[in-house]
C-alpha cells in the first residue's frame, strides 16, 4: 500500500515538476529556435508573470471578490505580463542585436535580466509577497493517508492544458506555421514573403507569454523574492540543451525526463536535488551533443 | 514588354565581388536560360532578384519600377517567386502545407482563390498529389524539387525564377517538368532558369545568358 | 619498365574508393595513381564527385568503402591532422582565413604547426624566429606578391587564393590537393594564379592535384587530366585525345 | 620582452605607490578589481583570442576559494602558500577535465556547458551543508604566508595592508605571464582556430587542444584569484559560483575590450567601484544602473571600452590629417 501511495506521489511530483519547466523551457526554446538568441532575461518574465498576480490577486481579494475569482486574476496576469513584455522587449532591444556576434547578444540579454529584477525590486520592492489564497482555497487531497495539496494538480491541469493549446496554434493554424518554418530556415521563408520582423514578435511574445503564465500558476505555491528567478532560467537552459537547441517538442519531454530525474534524486540522496539535472545535462552534451531528440523533429 | 530589367548590377558577399556589372533583361512571357559553370553566379544573380542579397550598385527594374531596395516580401507581392537549388522545404510540415505557405503568407488570397490554384499546380505536377500529406522529409530528391517548384507557382506569379530545376530529376520528369514549364509560358508566366547543363534549358528557353566568373559573357536569342 | 623502381616513385594509390550519402553515390568505386612530381587536373560537372574526392584524400570525409594509399601507408582511418603531418596538404574551394592576423603572422602560424612548436604557451613567438623562417616567409610572399604586413582581412578575393596556397605550400607539403583554386576571382586573374601555384610547386617538387572548372585553365597547364561524370572517372589522360573541346564545354555545362 | 617586463614593473610601482596613500577601503575595493581582472584576462584569451565564452568562470573562483576554506577547516593547513599552491592546482586540474568535456562543443553549447558546471558547483556548496556551511559559507582565518606574512592585517610598510601587498604581486607575476602566452605560438594557434577552424586543422592545428590549453589557463588563472579572495575577503560563500558571478566576468571581459588584458584591468577597476558606490547611493537599483549601461554600450559601442578609446584615437588622427 505505501509502495503505491510512493508511487502515486513520484508520479505526481513529476507531472508537476515538468509542467513548470516545460513552461519556462519551451518557451525560451521557442524564442531560440526562431530568433536565435539565448534570452537569459526569460527566467524573469517568469518573475514578472508571479509578480504581477500577486498585484492582481491582492486587488481582487480588497475589491472583495470571491476567493475563486483570483484564479481568472492569475490567467489574466500571466496573459498581460507576456503581451506587454513581448511587444516591448523584442521590437525595442532584441531587434538591434539579431546581426551581432553571439557573446554580445548573451551580454545584452543579460544585462536585460539585471535591468527587469531591478525593476521588479522598484515595483513590488525588496521585501518578500505570498499569495496563498489560491492555494488554501482548493485544500488537499488524501491520498493513501498523506495529503497532497489540490493546487497543484489544478497547475498541473492548467498547465498541460496551456501546452497543448500552445502545440495546437503551432501545429494547427496558418500564423503557427509560419512561425515554425521560420524558424526552420529563415531564408527561404523571406524567399516566400514571410515578414520575419513580424513573426519575430510574435515568437518571441508567445515564449513570454508561456513563462509568465507559468509564474503566475507558481506565484500561490511560493513566496517570491527579487531572483528567485534565476535559478529556474539555469534549470530551462539545461531542458533545453537535453532537448535539443530550439526543439519545441524536445524541451516538452526532456521536462518531463529532468522532473522525473529530480523526483526519484530527492528521495534518494536530496544533496544532488538540483545537480542532478544539470549532470545530465553534461552527459547529454558528451553523447548527442545537438540534443536526445535530433532527427525526430 | 521588358518584364525584368537588370542594369549594371554588382553584388559582393561579405567582401567578395560575386557579381561584376552584370546586366540583361526578360521579355513578358518569355523563358530565360542563365548558363554557367559552378560557382559563376547563377545563383547570387537570382538572389539578388528576389531580394535575399543587396546589390551594391546598379539596379533592378521591375515593370518599370526600380525595385532594388524593396524587401524580399514586397517583391513577392509584386509577383516574384523563387524556388532553390537546394529545395529547401520545411522538413517537418506536410508536402501540401509546404505548397500552401506562400498562400498563406500572402493572407489576401481567398480561400477559393487558393483552391483555384492548388488545383492548376495540382494540374502540371499530377504526382503531387499522392503524397500531398506526407511530411517533407519523408519524399525523395527529385519529389522535394517538384514540391519546390509547385511552392513556387502556387501563388500564380509573373516572374518565377527557378534555380537547377532540372538536377535530380528523372529524365522521365524532367521532361514533363519541360511541358510543364511550356504551360506555364502559356499561362503567362515569364521563368528564369539557372542552369550549369544545357541539355534541357536548350529545348525551351527564348534567350540563354551566359555568365562566368560573375561576369556576362553572351546574350543569345535561342531558336 | 622496372617494375620497383615505378613503385618506388608511387606517391598516391586510389583502389575502388567509395563515398555514399544516404543513397547518393557521391563517389563510386573510383581507382587511380598519382606518381610523385605529377600535376593533375580533376574536371568534370556540377556533383561529379571531385570535391568529395579530395574532401576524402585529405581525410576530412572518411570513405564508406575502399582504400587510400599513400607512400606505401594505408591511410582511410587516418585523422585528417595526421595527413597533414604526413605531408597531405589541401586548400579549401572558398577559402576561410585568419582574419585576426597578418599575412606574416599567418604563416609563421603555419610554419610553427610544421615545426610541432603550435601549442606552446609559455615562449614568446619571436624565439622561433631565426633567419631561415623569416627568410621563408620573405620567400613565400615574393613567390606569390603578397604583402607580409597587410592584415588578412584587407586581401582582395585573388589575394586570399593566393595566402590559402601560400599556407598550403608552408608546411612544405608532398602532396598538394587544390579545389578549385581560382573559383571567384575575375577571368583576368585565374592564369595568374596558376602560374605562381604551377611555379612553385615545380621548384618545390610538390606533386599537385587541383579541381578545376576552367577548360582554358586546364588545357593549357595540365599534362593529365581526369574527368569524372556522376562518382566516376571517365577518363584519365592528356588534354589531347579527351575529346573535341566543344563537347567536353556541354558536358561540363559552360 | 624587456619591454614587458618595464610595463609590469611600472604598473607594479603604481599600484604599490598607490598601496601607501590609499585607504583600506580602498585597497580592499582595489584588491578585489584585481581578482575580478585576474578572472578576466583569463577570458580574454578564451573569448579575445580564442572565441569561446564561458559562463563557468564563478565555479573556477568559487573552487579556488573553496579549496582554501575546506582545506584549513579539515586539514588545519595553516601556511598560506601551501594553500594558494594547492588552491590553485586543485582547480587547474579541474578546468582541465571540464576542458576535456568542453573543448569539443563551441558557441551556445559551450557558453551552457560552462553554466551547467557552474550551478553544479553551487548547488552542491549549497546542498552539502554540513561539509560546506551551505549559504552562511566559510570563515577564513588569517593564516600567514611563509610563516610571517599574516594574508589579513597591517604588519606592512605605512598604511598598506597586507592582501593587498600580495595581491598586487601576485597579479603583476600574472601579468607578466600572460603577455608571454598571448605572444606564444599558441595564441596564434588560438586566433586562427577562433577565425577558421576547419582551415586551422588543415594546417595540422588540433583545435581540441588548442581549446583544452586555453581553458585550462583560464582555469588556473580563476584559480588564483578565488584562492587570494579567500584571503581577502576572510569569508566565502556559494553565490560566486551562481552563473550571475560568471556573467558579471564575462561583462567586464567585453567592457575591457575582449582581446586587451590592460582594457579588462581597467575595466574591472571601473566595474567594482562603480558596483560599490551604486550600492551605497541606490541601494536596491544598482543592477539596474549597470544592465543599463552594459546595454547602451553593447547598442552604442560593440567593441567596449577599448572600443570607444579606440574610436576617439581613431577620430583625432583622422582629424589630424584633414
Amino acid at each position: 500500500m505505501l509502495e503505491i501511495t510512493l508511487l502515486i506521489i513520484i508520479f505526481l511530483n513529476t507531472l508537476i515538476y515538468s509542467v513548470i519547466l516545460a513552461l519556462i523551457s519551451v518557451g525560451l526554446n521557442m524564442v531560440l529556435g526562431v530568433l536565435k538568441i539565448l534570452n537569459l532575461s526569460h527566467g524573469v518574465l517568469l518573475a514578472i508573470g508571479a509578480y504581477l498576480s500577486v498585484t492582481f490577486v491582492r486587488s481582487f481579494l480588497s475589491f472583495g471578490l470571491p476567493i475563486y475569482t483570483t484564479y481568472i486574476a492569475l490567467g489574466l496576469a500571466g496573459i498581460i505580463a507576456g503581451i506587454f513584455m513581448g511587444f516591448t522587449v523584442e521590437p525595442i532591444i532584441l531587434r538591434r542585436i539579431y546581426e551581432r556576434v553571439e557573446i554580445q547578444q548573451l551580454l545584452a540579454t543579460f544585462a536585460l535580466m539585471l535591468i527587469l529584477e531591478d525593476v521588479i525590486k522598484f515595483i513590488w520592492g525588496p521585501q518578500s509577497w505570498m499569495i496563498t489564497e489560491p492555494y488554501l482555497y482548493l485544500g488537499n487531497l488524501n491520498i493513501g493517508g498523506i495529503s497532497y495539496p489540490l493546487y497543484y494538480v489544478f497547475l498541473m491541469v492548467v498547465g498541460y492544458v496551456i501546452l497543448l493549446i500552445t502545440y495546437i496554434f503551432l501545429n494547427a493554424t496558418k500564423i503557427g506555421r509560419i512561425i515554425r518554418s521560420t524558424a526552420f530556415d529563415r531564408e527561404i521563408s523571406l524567399a516566400l514573403g514571410v515578414d520575419v520582423k513580424r513573426v519575430y514578435t510574435y515568437a518571441f511574445t508567445i515564449g513570454a507569454t508561456l513563462a509568465t503564465l507559468g509564474g503566475a500558476l507558481i506565484a500561490p505555491t511560493i513566496s517570491l523574492h527579487p531572483g528567485f528567478s534565476s535559478e529556474y532560467i539555469v534549470l530551462s537552459f539545461a531542458v533545453v540543451v537535453v532537448g535539443g537547441l530550439g526543439d519545441i517538442k524536445g524541451a516538452f519531454i526532456a521536462s518531463l525526463i529532468m522532473a522525473l530525474a529530480r523526483t526519484i534524486t530527492v528521495m534518494v540522496f536530496p544533496e544532488l536535488e538540483l545537480a542532478i539535472i544539470f549532470i545530465i545535462m553534461l552527459l547529454v552534451l558528451q553523447l548527442r551533443p545537438e540534443g536526445l531528440f535530433k532527427g525526430g523533429r | 514588354m521588358v518584364l525584368l530589367d537588370i542594369v549594371n548590377v554588382d553584388v559582393y558577399i561579405g567582401n567578395v565581388h560575386i557579381l561584376r556589372k552584370i546586366s540583361f533583361n526578360i521579355e513578358k512571357g518569355e523563358v530565360l536560360g542563365l548558363i554557367g559553370p559552378n560557382g559563376a553566379g547563377k545563383t547570387t544573380t537570382l538572389k539578388t532578384i528576389i531580394g535575399l542579397l543587396p546589390l551594391r550598385t546598379g539596379k533592378i527594374v521591375f515593370e518599370g519600377e526600380d525595385i532594388s531596395r524593396l524587401p524580399a516580401r514586397n517583391r513577392v507581392g509584386k509577383g516574384i517567386t523563387y524556388s532553390p537549388e537546394d529545395r529547401r522545404l520545411i522538413s517537418d510540415l506536410t508536402v501540401e502545407e509546404n505548397i500552401l505557405l506562400p498562400c498563406w503568407v500572402s493572407g489576401s488570397m481567398t480561400k477559393s482563390m487558393i483552391e483555384k490554384n492548388l488545383e492548376i499546380v495540382y494540374k502540371i505536377f499530377p504526382e503531387i498529389k499522392e503524397f500531398k500529406n506526407r511530411k517533407a522529409k519523408l519524399i525523395s530528391g527529385g519529389q522535394q524539387k517538384m514540391v519546390s517548384i509547385a511552392r513556387a507557382l502556387v501563388l500564380m506569379p509573373k516572374l518565377v525564377l527557378l534555380d537547377e530545376p532540372f538536377e535530380g530529376l528523372a529524365p522521365m520528369v524532367a521532361n514533363r517538368l519541360l511541358r510543364s514549364i511550356e504551360a506555364m509560358k502559356s499561362l503567362g508566366i515569364t521563368t528564369i532558369i539557372a542552369e550549369s547543363n544545357l541539355r534541357y534549358v536548350k529545348q525551351i528557353a527564348d534567350k540563354i545568358v551566359r555568365i562566368e566568373r560573375g561576369e556576362i559573357k553572351e546574350v543569345v536569342e535561342n531558336a | 619498365m622496372n617494375n620497383s623502381l615505378f613503385k618506388e616513385n608511387r606517391l598516391l594509390q586510389v583502389i575502388n574508393l567509395k563515398k555514399y550519402f544516404g543513397g547518393v553515390k557521391a563517389v563510386d568505386g573510383v581507382s587511380f595513381h598519382i606518381d610523385k612530381g605529377e600535376k593533375v587536373a580533376i574536371i568534370g560537372p556540377n556533383g561529379a564527385g571531385k570535391s568529395t574526392l579530395i574532401n576524402l584524400i585529405s581525410g576530412y570525409l572518411l570513405p564508406t568503402d575502399g582504400k587510400i594509399i599513400y607512400q606505401g601507408k594505408s591511410l582511410e582511418k587516418t585523422s585528417m591532422i595526421k595527413r597533414v603531418q604526413m605531408g597531405i596538404v589541401r586548400s579549401w574551394q572558398i577559402p576561410q582565413l585568419f582574419e585576426s592576423l597578418t599575412v606574416k603572422e599567418a604563416l609563421i602560424t603555419s610554419i610553427l604547426s610544421r615545426n610541432k612548436k603550435i601549442y606552446n604557451m609559455w615562449k614568446d613567438v619571436n624565439k622561433y624566429m631565426q633567419k631561415q623562417i623569416i627568410q621563408e616567409v620573405t620567400e613565400l610572399c615574393l613567390s606569390f606578391n603578397l604583402r607580409e604586413t597587410k592584415p588578412v582581412k584587407e586581401l582582395s578575393e585573388g589575394e586570399r587564393k593566393l595566402l590559402d596556397v601560400a599556407l598550403s605550400f608552408s608546411l612544405q607539403p608532398e602532396l598538394l590537393l587544390l579545389d578549385e583554386p581560382t573559383s571567384g576571382v575575375s577571368s583576368y586573374e585565374k592564369f595568374n594564379i596558376i602560374d605562381m601555384i604551377l611555379r612553385v610547386a615545380l621548384e618545390k617538387k610538390t606533386t599537385v592535384i587541383v579541381v578545376e572548372h576552367d577548360i582554358e585553365v586546364v588545357q593549357k597547364y595540365f599534362p593529365r587530366i581526369i574527368f569524372m561524370n556522376e562518382g566516376k572517372i571517365l577518363y584519365d589522360g592528356s588534354f589531347d585525345t579527351l575529346m573535341g573541346e566543344e563537347s567536353l564545354k556541354y558536358l561540363l555545362g559552360g | 620582452m624587456v619591454k614587458t617586463a618595464y610595463k609590469c614593473l611600472i604598473i607594479y610601482a603604481c599600484l604599490l605607490l598607490f598601496g601607501f596613500i590609499a585607504t583600506r577601503h580602498i585597497q580592499h575595493l582595489l584588491s578585489l578589481s584585481l581578482l575580478y581582472s585576474l578572472v578576466a584576462i583569463g577570458l580574454v584569451i578564451l573569448i579575445g583570442y580564442g572565441g569561446l565564452v564561458s559562463f563557468g568562470q564563478g565555479a573556477f573562483y568559487a573552487i579556488g576559494a573553496y579549496s582554501v576554506g575546506l582545506l584549513l577547516k579539515y586539514y588545519g593547513f595553516q601556511n598560506a602558500e601551501i594553500l594558494l599552491v594547492l588552491g590553485v592546482l586543485i582547480t587547474t586540474l579541474i578546468s582541465f577535465l571540464i576542458g576535456l568535456l568542453a573543448a569539443r562543443t563551441r558557441k551556445l553549447a559551450f557558453a551552457m556547458i560552462t553554466v551547467a558546471f557552474s550551478m553544479i558547483i553551487y548547488t552542491l556548496l549549497v546542498k552539502f551543508y554540513h561539509i560546506t556551511g551551505g549559504t552562511d559559507g566559510l570563515r577564513i582565518p588569517a593564516v600567514k604566508l611563509f610563516g610571517i606574512l599574516p594574508v589579513r592585517g597591517r604588519d606592512l610598510f605605512m598604511s598598506m595592508s597586507n592582501e593587498y601587498f600580495i595581491i598586487i604581486t601576485i597579479f603583476t607575476i600574472i601579468l607578466y605571464i600572460t603577455e608571454h602566452v598571448i605572444n606564444s605560438p599558441l595564441s596564434y594557434a588560438l586566433r586562427a582556430v577562433k577565425d577558421a577552424e576547419l582551415k586551422a586543422v588543415s594546417l595540422g592545428i588540433s583545435p581540441t587542444r588548442v581549446y583544452i590549453l586555453a581553458f585550462t589557463y583560464a582555469g588556473f588563472l580563476a584559480g588564483i584569484a578565488g584562492t587570494l579572495y579567500a584571503f581577502l575577503n576572510a569569508h566565502i560563500d556559494p553565490l560566486i559560483a551562481f552563473w550571475t558571478t560568471s556573467g558579471e566576468f564575462v561583462f567586464i571581459t567585453i567592457l575591457g575590450g575582449i582581446t586587451s588584458i590592460y582594457g579588462v584591468f581597467l575595466a574591472s577597476i571601473l566595474y567594482l567601484f562603480l558596483k560599490t558606490y551604486l550600492i551605497v547611493y541606490t541601494a536596491y537599483y544598482w543592477q539596474f544602473v549597470i544592465g543599463f549601461v552594459i546595454l547602451l554600450l553593447i547598442l552604442l559601442a560593440p567593441k567596449g571600452l577599448s572600443g570607444i578609446i579606440f574610436k576617439v584615437y581613431i577620430g583625432r588622427k583622422v582629424f589630424r590629417k584633414s
